[in-house]
């Protein structure tokens, strides 16, 4: 039961010292949006792989608990920015507009996007490309997710929207979509962890557009007044980061591998920019 | 199968916990839109016409604008104007404003519905403005409100699952995240069935309440019948005139 | 209680003009006359359940619902209304009784609630009302289980129990069964010799006015045609409309 | 500082897309549903009085059971249950019976409260059971169900975002896409609160119109 | 229409027993009683708003709702009921007209949609039963806005729209303007007299019973007291129980 909204700090932090305050608490409250494999709640503890990260960091800063706040996807920078909760801890995806209304630590996780299809993969689908080849694929994609962008750059006509991840799965199984388009990491997830259900996902792939690979990489988000907060966690950040094992330590549980680990040369600042080239 | 009930098995207790989440707001919301609905409801039936334009203008408001946005506003925009308050106040409070605004049409239908004479009777008994309306008009239409009031309260019920945007998790939360550990079909089955447990232990209530209602004003039936899985009903062309 | 130049009109159909009579303490007026005369409308007036649209009711000399300040015609307040309003008691032709409340429960709500007399004191009254009516068997019935008799004798005990100075009777004996027209009519015989109540009565039962009134109006087109004891009225009326009206309802 | 800062242009921006949601699938679904409920409901309370016992204890236990559990769920049943059919279809025919369930209680206290007297007249007059109903019971039961018919409308409007379960994109959806897309939800959603109001408002008002219409004689 | 050792009882509370009586074509039959005896029961029994729970009622040597097979009591199909019902008029005492139609739709509403009349054929007669209950000036109002009287009247056209031949009328004149009685009075008078329309009639207007009908019936307890032709019952009535009840009822 994390149901109370008592979140850390006071509304819009202002000046003051966020990062202070919470090692004084000793606690941190972070916001999450149920997403496997990176938070979620189980038997009452919150797990996953951002939660294992933050765990670790959150304790070199001197704050040895971290709290979870669950809420709705789209209610996760709101909430943040309202001090519901004083980070999220969603790995959520660098873009710009987003980088407008929150700060994001350096890149944490590199993002790769695969499909999921029925067992056997009858239409031999390898990427979005391949999808629109095709022609006759119905695409599932979640709604307002970097793969419906890509969708409708590539001019896929009429791809499905579906409301979250198991939702997509489903579609898969039951026969309304052909393949599901999403991150990897959560569609391998999602498909070891249920053998019956009668998918496969297909190897990851760095989508291109217009011959531009499309990156991505998700971090932890503060609020943008929170410089201090936001500068001793990259630095924490940094020494995991910088060596693949430590790395691995901490999230290969969770499905993750090197592939996810993000290039020493990427900063945020590039994908806040949008500066993919 | 054999899976999804040890999953469920594992997660009874959150599901509990989730289930008395959706409770405390059903109720609280339910409490909160009743005296709404009646506030409201009388004006907007008022002779005044300021009184009247004004429930109109709220009534239409929060009966207008969605649940989610009335949510959003108070949940993640009030703070940002140093109003804080706990999610499960927030969430009764929208549920109460926005559910109130329904039954404030219902309130005042049902009002309408009482017999002129009634009211014309109870000025020539001189009876005091709240006395009119507390002792003889309102336990009048309160036998005719009920059966919408039941239908809002379900309504209320099943609309609370829109709390998760504000950070609570409730029973279609936790039914969600069944639904990751089994197939959806079961989890949503689970979720179906608590939800129809919910509700019919508040209609069977209601319905209690609509006989008793009907029973006041001399149209009889037992309170049996309010026991019986179907919402109480007449048999019109056996009934005779009173 | 006097009524002094009242119009009322619904919309543009007059249905009183230029009304002024007067009527004494202690007297017992019938009116009579035609359907849709207007007659109803007099005793819903009284009761503060219409406004007139013009001219004045005094009720003891004090202004009813309007009085004249300054050349114009002022409302008065809701709070003055009532207090006269409490000194006047009505029966309806339709009952009117509280179907969610028992029968004696609908005789003591008013004086527990306006003259805030104890419970006991009005349950006591309201059972030697019953008796008088003939219904002390039914008072923890409902008004639905009662005949349209029985009910309109509780609404007729109902508006003694306020004691009022004024009591406005509408065709009260007009669902009653024969045999207990008589009874109701002792009743209202009783209260009308044993108290100094003012009574308003519309009737076409004209045996009903001869026995209970002193005095009857009779009303068509919106005014007074003619006004006399009921000796003079049933037996020697002075006007042909009178005339007319009186061989019409006497005489099938 | 982070504040609800309103921003025209991006608010413009938003709207085709809110638009096009709206028209597509929140006007359409709304309209054609609530048409279902009306009829079906009414359909559904009219057996309910007349149908042989057996049949009307499985249509109440059928309709109790749709009443009481959550819109969500039975939509996404039935898009599973039906794969050939459009996802808009389900949409429509789902929202329309789920709120018949609750336009038939209504309606039933309507029935009600038709006086005894108004059937018995028509027994007398021998006029039959069919005419009864539509030319003397149904016409003074639905004078007090027409606020809660608007109710209903009203509610099945702002419920249409459920439709997303179902891969139906309406205008709160294409809202939150687009707010999601842009980080900021203030425009969309405060628009999308907008037009519901511009959409729900003239419905009340036409319901009271509809009201007042069939309140009998003045 | 005969009535053959009927039963009503509602719950423990028998009403009539044992009752039986005919009333042959053309006749007009008045049954007067004390309050609560079971008058209504037996018009609503007739008109099929009730069911007998014992005996037999024939009508034109049909049985109504049961019949007697093989020594037992079987109720009949609806239809049957039906077919025999369209025969049967009932005018109630609270008119029960359908607020919903005007007055002309509330009186072609049966022809129409139970003997297949066209509307035209139904409007026509429809006016001149408006005509004779002078109310042809009303075709187009709601009941609503129509005064008691009026609305009799209406509901004694729809009625008579039917050409039933038995008619049932339940103290039709119990709302009526003392003026408008002798009116509805002449109608009820006039049909009798230009059709073999049987009537049984309710009232408790003794004269209206004197000048209409042709036989009474004194009902008390459930049964019939006494049975007489107007004139013997009003003049020299055999039984106490009804000189009782004629002597309260014509002496106020
Ligand atoms: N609310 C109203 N709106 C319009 N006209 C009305 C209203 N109430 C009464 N009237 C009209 O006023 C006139 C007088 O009505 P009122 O009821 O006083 O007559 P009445 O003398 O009591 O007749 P009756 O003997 O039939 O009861 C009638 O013509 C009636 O149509
Ligand atoms: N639906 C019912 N349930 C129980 N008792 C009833 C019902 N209808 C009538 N009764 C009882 O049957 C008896 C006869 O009623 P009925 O209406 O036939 O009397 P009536 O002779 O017409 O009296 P009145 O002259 O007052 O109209 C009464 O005692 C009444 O209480
Ligand atoms: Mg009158
Ligand atoms: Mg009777």
């Amino acid at each position: 039961g994390c149901a109370s909204g008592g979140g850390g700090g006071e509304a819009s932090g202002g000046g003051e010292d966020t990062l202070a305050k919470l090692q004084d608490a000793g606690k941190i409250t972070v916001g999450i949006a149920d997403e496997r494999p990176y938070s979620w709640v189980e038997d009452g503890e919150p797990t996953g792989a951002t939660i294992a990260m933050h765990e670790q960091i959150f304790s070199e800063l001197g704050i040895d608990e971290v709290e979870v706040v669950e809420v709705d996807w789209n209610s996760l920078i709101p909430g943040l920015n309202a001090g519901r909760f004083d980070a999220i801890s969603a790995g959520m995806s660098i873009l710009p507009e987003r980088c407008e209304q929150a700060a994001f630590s350096d890149p944490e996780i590199m993002y790769t996007t695969a499909l999921m299809v029925p067992e056997g993969n009858p239409k031999k689908l390898t990427d979005l490309d391949s999808v629109k080849e095709a022609g006759d694929v119905k695409l599932a994609v979640l709604s307002g997710g970097i793969e419906a962008g890509y969708a409708e750059k590539l001019g896929i006509s009429n791809p499905q929207s579906v409301a979250n991840a198991q939702d997509g799965m489903d579609a898969v199984a039951n026969g309304r979509a052909d393949a599901f388009a999403m991150t990897a990491i959560s569609l391998n997830w999602m498909a070891d962890n249920a053998p019956d259900a009668g998918v496969e996902t297909t190897d990851a792939f760095v989508q291109e557009i217009d011959g531009v690979a499309q990156i991505g990489a998700g971090s932890t988000v503060f609020r943008k007044a929170d410089t201090k907060l936001l500068d001793a966690y990259n630095e924490a950040l940094g020494e995991i980061t910088a060596d693949e094992q430590s790395y691995l330590d901490l999230v290969g549980d969770f499905g993750f591998t090197a592939e996810n680990l993000p290039p020493a040369d990427l900063t945020t600042e590039q994908l806040c920019a949008g500066d993919l080239g | 199968m054999g899976s999804d009930f040890a999953a469920l098995g594992a997660a009874l207790p959150r599901i509990l916990e989730g289930m008395l989440i959706t409770l405390e707001l059903t109720v609280g919301g339910a409490l909160l839109a009743m005296a709404i609905a009646i506030g409201l409801g009388l004006l907007a039936g008022s002779k005044n016409i300021v009184a009247r334009g004004f429930a109109r203008a709220v009534i239409e408001f929060f009966r207008g604008t969605s649940l989610v946005v009335q949510l959003f506003w108070l949940f993640f925009v009030l703070p940002l104007f140093g109003v804080e308050m706990p999610a499960m106040l927030v969430g009764i409070l929208a549920l109460g404003l926005n559910y109130g605004a329904y039954g404030a049409e219902v309130v005042r239908g049902s009002l309408n519905a009482v017999p002129a004479g009634q009211w014309e009777a109870t000025v020539a008994l001189s009876l005091s403005p709240m006395g009119r309306l507390w002792r003889v008009i309102f336990p009048q239409a309160w036998a005719l409100m009920i059966p919408s009031l039941t239908n809002l309260l379900i309504l209320m019920l099943k609309g609370t699952a829109i709390v998760s945007t504000i950070t609570m998790v409730d029973l279609t939360v936790e039914i969600n995240k069944l639904r990751v550990d089994t197939d959806t079909f079961f989890a949503y089955g689970v979720g179906l069935i608590l939800y129809f447990a919910m509700a019919y232990a508040l209609t069977l209530i209601m319905n209690a309440l609509e006989v008793r209602a009907k029973h006041r004003l001399g149209r009889g039936e037992s309170l049996g019948e309010a026991l019986r899985f179907r919402t109480p009903t007449r048999d019109p062309e056996r009934e005779t005139a009173a | 209680m006097r009524f002094q130049d009242v119009e009322k009109r619904f919309g543009d159909h007059v249905v009183l003009k230029n009304l002024d009579f007067t009527v004494n303490k202690g007297d017992r007026v019938t009116l009579i006359g035609p359907s849709g005369s207007g007659k109803t409308t007099i005793l819903r007036l009284v009761m503060t359940l219409e406004e007139a649209t013009g001219g004045y009711i005094f009720i003891d000399g004090q202004p009813l619902t309007h009085e004249e300040r300054g050349g114009k015609r002022v409302e008065l307040k809701e709070r003055h209304k009532n207090e006269i309003r409490k000194r006047i008691g009505m029966v309806f032709q339709q009952f009117n009784l509280f179907p969610n409340m028992t029968v004696i429960e609908n005789i003591i709500e008013a004086p527990v609630h306006v003259l805030g007399l104890s419970k006991k004191a009005a349950k006591e009254k309201a059972m030697g009302l019953l008796e008088q009516v003939g219904l002390a068997d039914k008072a923890d019935a409902h008004p639905l289980e009662l005949s349209g008799g029985q009910q309109q004798r509780v609404a007729i005990a109902r508006a003694l129990a306020m004691d009022p100075e004024i009591l406005l009777l509408d065709e009260v004996t007009s669902a009653l069964d024969p045999e207990i027209v008589g009874d109701v009519l002792g009743i209202l015989r009783d209260v009308a010799e044993t108290t100094d109540i003012t009574m308003l009565i519309v009737t076409h039962e004209m045996q009903f006015a001869r026995d209970v009134s002193n005095r009857v109006l009779m009303f068509d087109g919106g005014h007074i045609v003619e006004e006399a004891s009921p000796e003079v009225m049933f037996t020697d009326p002075k006007e042909e409309r009178t005339r007319a009206f009186l061989s019409a309802v006497l005489d099938h | 500082m982070t504040g609800p800062q309103w921003n025209w242009s991006f608010a413009w921006e938003s709207l085709p897309a809110l638009l096009a949601g709206f028209f597509q699938a929140t006007l359409v679904v709304t309209v054609l549903g609530t048409a279902i409920a009306a009829v079906l409901g009414l359909v559904v309370a009219i057996v309910r009085y007349v149908a042989p016992a057996p049949v009307t204890a499985v249509v109440t236990f059928v309709m109790n059971f749709i009443r009481m559990t959550p819109l969500i769920v039975q939509l996404l049943f039935a898009y599973y249950l039906f794969l050939q059919v459009p996802p808009l279809t389900i949409g429509i025919v789902v929202f329309g019976i789920h709120y018949a369930t609750y336009m038939a209680e209504v309606y039933r206290a309507g029935i009600e409260g038709v006086p005894a007297g108004q059937w018995e007249a028509a027994t007398a007059l021998s006029l039959p059971k069919r005419r009864t109903w539509f030319a003397v019971v149904i016409p003074q039961a639905l004078r007090q169900t027409i606020p809660s018919l608007g109710n209903y409308a009203i509610a099945m409007f702002k419920d249409t975002p459920f439709l997303l379960t179902i891969g139906v994109v309406e205008m709160v959806q294409a809202g939150l896409v687009f707010g999601g897309n842009h980080f900021s939800y203030l425009e969309p959603i405060t628009l999308c609160g907008v037009i519901f109001l511009l959409a729900s408002y003239p419905t009340s008002l036409l319901i009271r119109r509809l009201e007042k219409r069939l309140a009998f004689a003045s």
